[in-house]
Parts: C-alpha cells; structure tokens; sequence
C-alpha cells in the first residue's frame, strides 16, 4: 500500500521560502506569481496499518500540528 | 471601527489589566479607550514590556563606570567603551514561552531579536552566546521524550538562525534539571562592536521628520505575543496561544546589512527595532525618548495578510522589522538602499511636536496616546515577599565509589561535553574565534578593532534555589572568574533573570535576592549592569522553576599570548592547584547526580578572596607563566582535572598525589567550594608559580604531572585510575547517545 | 592582479574571503554585489560562503540566476579563475560549472569544526604551492556539503583527476568514518576539466591567522595567486 | 489558477531523511512501514502563464534534475 502525506505550513503562519521562491519566479520571467507555499511531500510504502494509527503519526511525527497542517492519501 | 468588541470588564480582564490600571487608563485619556488603545495599553503594560513588577528590584544593580557609554534602560543594549574608538553593545533576552509551544522557531526568533537590539545601536553584531534550561533527556519516559524533542528542537532553531545570518555562536552554557520540565529556558545573548561616534538612537528627534517602517510585511503573527510571555503557562494557555512567529534570517541578514548601510550615511535620526509589542512598543518609545510625538498611518505599513484590523496591525509581533525616523530631505536615501537590498519599506508616518503616539488608519484616528505616558509610566508594583525557609546544612551524607562516582558525573549531560550542540552552530564564521567552545570562557578577535574579546555566561540554579543570594553573588564570581581563566580582565555584565510568577510572595523573594546578590557582585568585580531581560511566570505544574539569573559577561585580552585555555598542553608540565582543597558538599552535582539529592547549604563565596585570586592568576598569566587554568565549578576538583585532561581533541592524562588529607575521598574530589583554579605550568615555572602566589596570599600547592593515558588520583593512601581515552569517550559522546536512544 | 568577492545576498563569508585576500595575502580585492554585470576588470572571482537568498528552495538554487553569474559562467568559460566556497560551491554547481551536486548532510545535522583534508593533485592552479598527500587542518561548516553524482561523473572526475580535496583521518586515510557528510568518495573539493573552476566545501579563509589556529587554507590561495604571476610560488 | 508541483528525490539519489523518518516511524509503532521517501510540494497562485514557462522554470529553478525529478499538475 501507499501512503501519500502532504505537509503544508499553515495560512497563518509566514513561510519564508515561499516568499523567495515568489520574489525568484518574478526575477524569472513570471510576474503573474501571486504566492508560493512550499511544504513536504512523502511517499511511504507501508504494508497493511491501519489508516487510524497513519493519521496519528502524521500527527504526532510527519507534521507540526503548531504551524502546519497535513493531508492523507492512501492508494 | 463598527465592528470592534465593546470594552467590557470581561475583555479588558482578558488584556491582563486589572481594574486599577484600567482607571489609570481612562485617567491618561481623559476617556474610555476605544477596542485598539485595550489592546495597546496591554502589552505595553505587560511585565515584558513594562517590568512592572520587576523595575524597583533592577534599580538596585551598578549601572555606571568609566566605560559605560551607553546606561541600561536608556536604550535597547547598552554601549561599553573597549579603547581606541571603539566600543561594544550587548545584551541577553529570554525566549521561554514561545520556545515552549514551538522549540524550534521560538529559539530561532528570539536570536533574531536580540540581533536586532544590537544593530539597532549601530552596532555590527560579531557573536552570540546562549544559555539553555532543561528538563532531564536521559532515559525513557514520555516526559523525557518531550525535553529531548524541546532540546533537539532549540539547539536546531538557534543552529538555522544564526548559522543563516552569518553570526558565530561561540559558547554558552546547558543544565539538564527536572525542575525545568515543560519549561525550558532559552536565553540569548548577542554582542556587536562600533565606533563611539555610530551609537545609534531609539528616538524620534526632529519635529516633521518622516517615519520609514522597514523590513517584513506585518502578518497575524504572534499577536500579542508579549502578553503572553507574561503569565504562566497552561494547557489553555496553550491552546489559545498567538499564531507562531516564524522567523526569516535571509531577510535579517538583509535588513542588517541596509540598516547599518543607511546608518553610515548620516541620515538616520532615531532607529528602534520591531520587537516585542512590535509597531506599538518602537512607535510610543521612540516618541518618548525623543519627547515629540509620533503620526502613523497603518494603511501604509506593507501587509502580509489583508483586511487585517488596526489592532492587528498593532498587536502583531512579526519579525524582522524596524522603524526609522530619517532626517528630513533624506527619504531617498532610504529608498536606494532598502531597494538595493530588495526589502520592503513604506514611509508611514511624521514626528509631531504634540507627544501624542497617533495611530490612523487610512486618515481616521484609530488610536490617540500620550506617548511617554504609555511607555513610561505603567504601574508599578512592588510584590510581597516572603522569605523561602532556608535550606537545612547538610549533616552526612552516604559515601559512594569515587571511582564510579567521577564517571557517572561526566556522562551526566550537565557536565558532559556539549559538542553535540556547539557543532551545530557556525561558531567559525567571521574568522575571529580564538578559543573554540570547550574552555571558559568563548575569546573572539575583533579584528576591525584590534581587540580580544572574551564572553562567557554562567549560573547554578541549584545554588540559587537553596540560597538564592549566594547563588547569585556565585553566579557573578563563576562568570568572572572564567574570563580570568582565559586571560582576560571583566568589562561588563548583562543578565536575564528567569523566575516564577511574582505574585508567588516566595518567588518574588527569591527574585530580589538573586538581584541584590548579582548587584553585589557586580560592584565587586567593577562590572556594570550594561541591560538585560526579565522573564516571569516561569512555572509547570509541579511549581517555579529553579531561580536562574543568569549572567553573560564580557572582558578584554590585552594581548593575544594571554589568551589562555583549560586544557593540559604537555607532558611533564606541573600541575598546581590554586586556593585549596576546600570541603563544601551542600547543592552539589555529587549530592545530585549520585546520590539525587537537592539540599544543603550552597557554598559560600568571599569575594576578597575571589578577586585575589583572579589578579594572582591575571599576573601569573602576563608573565607567561601559565600554560593552562580552569576553574573548580560543578562536580568539583576531580571533574575539573579530567576536564584538563579530555576537554581537548586529544586527551593527555595526568598523574596527582594529594597527599594525606583530613577529608573523606569523595569530599576531597567533589566538592564545590568556590575560588579554585586549576593550572599547568612548565615544571621549571612551577617554584616561581607557587611562590608567585603565596607571596600575593593565595594558597598553591603543586599537585601532580600532566602526561600519560592515564587519569591517576592519589589521596589518603588511595589510588584511583581511569584511562583518559575511556574517559573521554564517555563525555564526549554521552549527550550524543543520550539523543539517539 | 585584481580579486573580485562577489556578494549575493545572504552571503556571510564575504568579508572573511576579503580580509584572507587582501590583508593576509596582500591582494587587491574587491566586493562585487550580485546585480553587477561585468567582472573583466577582475583575473581571480571568489564566490563566498553564506546563505545566499536563505538557502531557500536548495543551496545556491535561487543565486545560481542573480545577474552576476552570466559574467561568472562567461568568465568561467574564458578560463579565468574561478573559487566557490562553501554555498560558492553549491552555487557552482547549481550553474553547471562544476559537475554533480550537494545535498543534506547524512546525519541531517550541521557540522563545524576542523577537518583533515588530503590534497590529492598539485597539478592545478589551486594546489600547486603544496604537495600531493598533503593533510591540511581546515574547517567546515556547512548542513549540506554531502557530494552526489552519478557513476559515470565520478569516474569522469576521477580519470581526469579533477578531485583536488579528500576528507581524511589523521593519518591521511580517506575512511568513511573520516566523512563528515556522507560525500561520495569523501569528496571535499573538485575542479573542471580545465581546472579553471574550483569549489570546495571547507573554508580556507578561515584557516589563514595563526591565531585562529591553523593557517592551512593559506596554500589555497598561495597556489592561484602564484599561478596568475601575483606572487612568487612557495 | 492553481499550479501544483511536486519535487521528489530520483530514486537513485540516497534520501537519508525518508530513511530517518523510516525509522522513527518504526519506533512509533508502525514496523510495517517499508520505505519513506521525501520531497516538496510547491503550491503556486498564479494569473494565466502558459504552461511551457511553467515547465521551465521547474526544470530550471524548482528542481535539480542531478537528484530531482519534478511533477506539474495544473488546475
Ligand atoms: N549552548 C551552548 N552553546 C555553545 N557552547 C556551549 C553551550 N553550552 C556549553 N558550551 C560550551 O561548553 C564549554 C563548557 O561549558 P560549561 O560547563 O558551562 O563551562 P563552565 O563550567 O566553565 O562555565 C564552554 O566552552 C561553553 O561555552
Ligand atoms: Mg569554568
């Protein structure tokens, strides 16, 4: 089975390295670049858990519930 | 303004003002404060801001001297002389609470902040220093888990911090203690060198001169952030905290490089940086500073977020930002440099000559202060203080097996090595550390200056909190005495003061003693307070946390062959105790870590002896003498001699013989009491070394030979040997492996 | 003899460059910021160390297209000498100047502190004033300094010597418990073919004061200042 | 519009975070998971770019095709 987990940081909270990334795609040719947010995206291969015990450590380990929030997927 | 919450006795309850102030409010206004001027009098009435209950205590430390430039309180750090023009600015800051809820960017913001004390002043910030509190990290449990994870998550933010900026952060201090648990104290120290004519003012001279916000766009970060910092944390407290401040250093690194650009061209007349309290605190201080009146207009301060409120906009504590007042005329000049530098800026506002702190948004009044009213005249309290009953001496205590006992003290993460923390940091980066961390004291050359600096910070808590006086006056001889070990004369100091919640009549106690302790300190070793931080409500569940004033002090090598380290260089060398065997057991790490015992009296310090003892080693040293000294501190003679022996890449034994002695084994190695240095001369300096000293009144005793694999203890008719290789093992990698359990 | 510093921002190792070449090897040098266009005023270009635009997105990424580096790549390919440092050397290879990339460090930690490194080719501009086997005592600092390429580049670098930097033990042995990082073949520093182009994660202009306590990094520069006739070889 | 990218490490490029995380999910009470792989997720707010420039500038700036390989999907 496959598990995708994508981390994102929240609204809220400032994320600088999308702010660079933006203000790099500008320089780059592509003022039409309203905003960047850059998170992490895994991939886990994982044999039969059960999605409950995933949401947890997506939680607890994969996430920092203070300022990001984080979506499952599985395959 | 149609949609503001009505003030009600709930809300202005929920600001943390009390009825009292709330009368003082409306006295100043002359009226009810509209929902934004609530929320302004609350965080500038906040203990971080306003130190209302702390003030009265801080007037007691020396502030003054021959070389202050600069006083405590007048500005964001003060400004000390170092000769030839030039002149340093430091300061330490608390970061605690938020690097509660978030380890890594709570650490990492409070270094940007201190950072920007600093180049606020003009300064060019050269190094950092940081001072940490824990809770235990060794072992299994849920609760060490956590204090690992808090650990691990500090030591990386302050690492991506001042690694990205380019600042080294050349030494500090970490005590691991449960008292700490699930509030960890994070303190920062930055120090910045400058000529006497760049010190830069946090005032906002010249009526009609432009006020430029400059640096990030204002976002909903961490509103209120020093509100917060200002009670204790709970579990609710958690839950309804501000959103996180996310630090950015490319943009600092941006912002110090325009900002000290801009001040090179004259044309700045008042710069305060944006910390906590952000737009409010920099506008109302720099209008109260300069006695003029500062107009801003919120509908020109650049934006993260949209439709963000004027009390948003005034509350919200985002990073990286500063407020200028520029002389007239000059606005350009901001304008080429702040794009050179790709940071964003806006003029906001104008200096008025009415000592209002006037806040539009987009033309209409949204806040009408009377700015030195505001900033400088909060309440203030004077709390009771009820004496804790003082700790019990201690009578007997069980022996245990010296030779296991050192062992167990050396792996323990108090005293362990601290490398897996320092080789995360940059502490190479402008190409001035001289000494490395891993001795004293941090000695850095300012090569702009032509002058050797050296930094240190210090304080045992555990003797703070079984006599918070003496602990403290310990705390200031320990810091001094470091710098005395690396051949330097102290210049001066700056504290954080970490303590528990001041309504507490025993936490208040404890806070004035530790402050009249430090003051007296102070005063001995010539070293003015140059400001500092304090940090109350410092409590978990199971109570206060240990009383930690911390100090950071700096000195000056006078020239770089004193420059002087604590580890053993060569075979051969004589070893010679300075000041005695000493047999004070009380608030040991023996008593602690061996046997877990918090109690006893604390050592006692005589400050005549201590500071002889300190010119002894001074003169010693500057005779060339001396090719290495380091002091007794935690766990004491035996743990000092093996920190000679491994505290280098490549560890030398050495082979003591006390003599008979009338202590018992584990008194003779462990005890802690203060004014003990440890030296290494060559063994044809070692008769002039003793003599030297006796001559001055300090007692000195040659006590052994540096050389071998060997760490050999000789007392009583005893003998005790561990392989320094072993040894070295143990400590050197004993946090590591506490980490990766 | 004219050195250009070029600094991007978020570099922090420019002054440290500067101050190595001009007060301690008594070059005329010069900081060029990265919105400049033409460096042929300038025989040897030094890309600093630091974080150049936060190291956001990858080290050197986002500097890798800052002005400068079209006169850094052209330079380059004229055969002026050109040293990365340090993220000079992520940005080197970001700009395809130099093969391969760095990544993550393997323990995911940030490391300083003295290394020992292997010279390991004196026949290039950059080592020339020392001798094959050298070990130097220099610094490093990096959280990303671990070296990956592809098979076919690392037998290219290796059959055309273009590996100048191994890290190594005291002893001189290339282990892997002497990497820091996890770097391929221990690699530290290579060159191009050309041996113009040089980029290296330790730092050299930290190891030029004898206060500082070693002055290896020196025979770096010596090297490519008596190359370009500024100084008489050692 | 919307632009999602995804910059994932190629398969031959060792990833020692995924294997970091491999192994603390281990310790968390999932043995079962096989493999972590990590990468970014990049979500870009932009006015009507052509899709060619986009795909440039992920090749060019957002990923490192020595270790990368990238995904774009727009919306
Ligand atoms: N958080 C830290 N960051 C950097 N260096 C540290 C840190 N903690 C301790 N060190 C360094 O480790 C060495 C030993 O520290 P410590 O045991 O507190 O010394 P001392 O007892 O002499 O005050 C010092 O050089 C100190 O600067
Ligand atoms: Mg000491």
């Amino acid at each position: 089975m496959k598990a995708k987990v994508i981390v994102m940081p929240k609204q809220s909270v400032l994320d600088p390295q999308g702010v660079a990334v933006r203000d790099a795609m500008h320089h780059h040719g592509l003022p039409q670049v309203k905003s960047v947010r850059i998170g992490k995206f895994m991939e886990i291969e994982v044999e039969g858990a059960d999605e409950a015990k995933l949401h947890e450590i997506c939680r607890d380990l994969l996430s920092n519930p203070v300022i990001e929030d984080y979506r499952l997927e599985l395959q | 303004m149609t949609n503001e919450p009505a003030i009600t006795p709930d809300l202005i309850a929920k600001h943390g003002i009390t009825p009292d102030e709330y009368e003082r409010i409306k006295s100043i206004l002359g009226r009810e404060p509209n929902f934004t001027e609530l929320g302004i009098f609350s965080v500038m009435w906040s203990e971080h801001c306003s130190y209302k209950n702390s003030k009265p205590e801080l007037r007691k430390f020396p502030t003054d001297g021959p070389g202050v430039l600069v006083k405590a309180g007048e500005e964001n750090a003060g400004v000390i002389d170092i000769g030839d023009g030039w002149a340093i600015a430091f300061k330490m800051e608390s970061h605690n609470h938020p690097s509660a809820i978030e380890p890594f960017q709570g650490a990492a913001t409070g270094v940007g902040g201190i950072i920007r004390d600093i180049f606020t002043m003009g300064a060019r910030p050269v190094f950092s220093l940081n001072s940490l509190r824990f809770g235990e990290i060794c072992g299994d449990s849920a609760g060490v888990k956590t204090n690992r994870r808090l650990f691990a998550g500090v030591v990386a933010g302050i690492a991506h911090y001042g690694n990205c900026i380019g600042i080294p952060t050349i030494g500090g201090e970490i005590y691991f203690d449960e008292s700490y648990e699930g509030n960890p104290l994070v303190n920062v120290f930055c120090l910045g060198v400058l000529r006497h004519e760049q010190i830069a003012r946090g005032a906002a001279k010249g009526i009609g001169n432009p006020v430029f916000y400059v640096g990030a766009e204002t976002g909903r970060d961490g509103l209120a952030g020093a509100a917060f910092a200002s009670r204790e944390l709970t579990e609710e407290s958690k839950q309804d905290r501000p959103a996180v401040q996310v630090g950015d250093p490319f943009k600092e690194k941006l912002l110090l490089e325009a900002c000290l650009e801009l001040l090179e061209t004259g044309c700045v007349a008042g710069i305060q940086d944006m910390g906590a309290a952000g737009l409010t605190c920099s506008t109302c201080e720099t209008a109260s500073r300069g006695g003029t009146g500062v107009e801003i207009d919120l509908a020109k301060v650049p934006k993260r977020e949209t439709s963000m409120t004027p009390y948003e906009i005034m509350l919200s504590e985002s990073q990286e930002r500063m407020l200028i007042i520029v002389k007239k005329g000059h606005e350009q000049t901001v304008r080429d440099i702040f794009e050179k530098w790709d940071l964003p800026y806006a003029e906001v506002g104008v200096v008025k000559d009415d000592g209002m702190m006037r806040v539009l948004d987009g033309g209409k009044v949204a806040a009408e202060i009377p700015a030195s009213k505001l900033a400088d005249d909060a309440p203030i309290y004077v709390r009771d203080a009820k004496p804790k009953s003082p700790a019990k001496p201690l009578q007997d205590w069980p022996e245990a097996d010296s030779h296991s006992a050192l062992l167990q003290l050396l792996l323990h993460p108090t005293i362990a090595s601290k490398n897996w923390v320092y080789r995360q940091y940059d502490h190479m980066v402008r190409a001035g550390t001289c000494v490395l961390p891993g001795s004293d004291a941090a000695v850095f050359l300012v090569r702009e200056a032509n002058k050797i600096l050296a930094a240190t910070s210090d304080c045992n808590a555990l003797y703070c909190a079984l006599d918070p006086r003496e602990g403290a006056k310990i705390a200031v001889a320990e810091a001094a005495r470091n710098l005395a070990c690396s051949g330097a004369v102290p210049l001066a100091v700056t504290d954080n003061l970490n303590f528990g919640n001041p309504h507490k009549p025993e936490n208040f106690w404890q806070l004035r003693e530790c402050v009249e302790g430090l003051a007296e300190g102070c005063r001995v070793f010539n070293t003015p307070v140059t400001g500092g931080n304090v940090s109350l409500y410092n409590e978990n569940p199971g109570g206060a946390i240990d009383p930690t004033p911390t100090v950071g002090m700096v000195g000056l090598i006078e020239n770089e062959k004193q420059i002087t380290t604590q580890f053993f260089k060569d075979a051969g060398d004589a070893i010679i105790l300075l000041g005695g065997f000493g047999s004070e057991m009380g608030a040991t790490q023996y008593l602690k870590i061996v046997h877990g015992k918090k109690e006893g009296t604390p050592p006692r310090i005589d400050f005549d002896r201590e500071r002889a003892l300190h010119d002894s080693l001074r003169s010693l040293i500057r005779s060339g003498l001396v090719k290495s000294a380091h002091d007794c501190s935690e766990g004491g003679l035996a743990v000092a001699l093996a920190e000679c022996c491994i505290s280098r890449e490549k560890p030398i034994g050495a082979e003591i013989d006390f003599g008979a002695t009338d202590l018992r084994l584990d008194q003779l190695l462990f005890n802690e009491s203060q004014s003990r240095i440890v030296i290494s001369v060559s063994k044809t300096n070692a008769a002039a070394a003793v003599a030297l000293c006796e001559w001055r009144g300090i007692p000195a005793r040659r006590i052994g030979t540096v050389g071998g694999r060997e760490l050999q203890l000789r007392a009583n008719g005893t003998s005790l040997l561990w392989p320094v290789d072993d040894l070295h093992r143990a400590w050197y990698s004993a946090i590591r492996n506490c980490m990766t359990e | 003899m004219k050195a250009a510093v070029i600094r991007f921002p978020g570099s922090n190792c420019d002054q440290d460059c500067f101050i190595a070449l001009s007060e301690v090897l008594g070059v005329e040098t010069h900081y060029v910021w990265h919105k400049e266009t033409s460096l042929d005023a300038f025989d040897l270009i030094v890309l600093p160390g630091g974080f150049s635009y936060g190291d956001y997105l990858r080290c050197g990424a986002i500097a890798r297209f800052s002005p400068v580096m079209q006169s850094v790549v052209d330079a380059a390919k004229q055969g002026k000498a050109v040293l990365g440092i340090c993220n000079g050397f992520q940005i080197l290879c970001e700009a395809h100047l130099l093969p391969g990339t760095l990544v993550r460090n393997q323990s995911l930690h940030f490391i300083c502190e003295h290394r020992r490194l292997r010279v390991e080719n004196i026949d290039t501009p950059w080592t020339c004033a020392t001798w094959t086997g050298t070990l130097l005592n220099i610094p490093i600092a990096h959280g990303e300094g671990c070296y990956v390429a592809d098979d076919a580049t690392l037998l290219e670098l290796n059959a055309h010597r273009q590996i100048l930097l191994r890290y190594t033990d005291e002893n001189g042995a290339a282990t892997a418990a002497a990497n820091p990082n996890g770097s391929a073949q221990n690699i530290a520093g290579i060159c191009n073919r050309a041996r113009n182009v040089f980029g290296l994660m330790p730092h050299p202009e930290r190891a030029c004061d004898p206060r500082l306590g070693s002055t290896d990094g020196k025979v770096i520069f010596e090297s490519i200042l008596a190359t370009l006739g500024a100084r008489k070889a050692a």
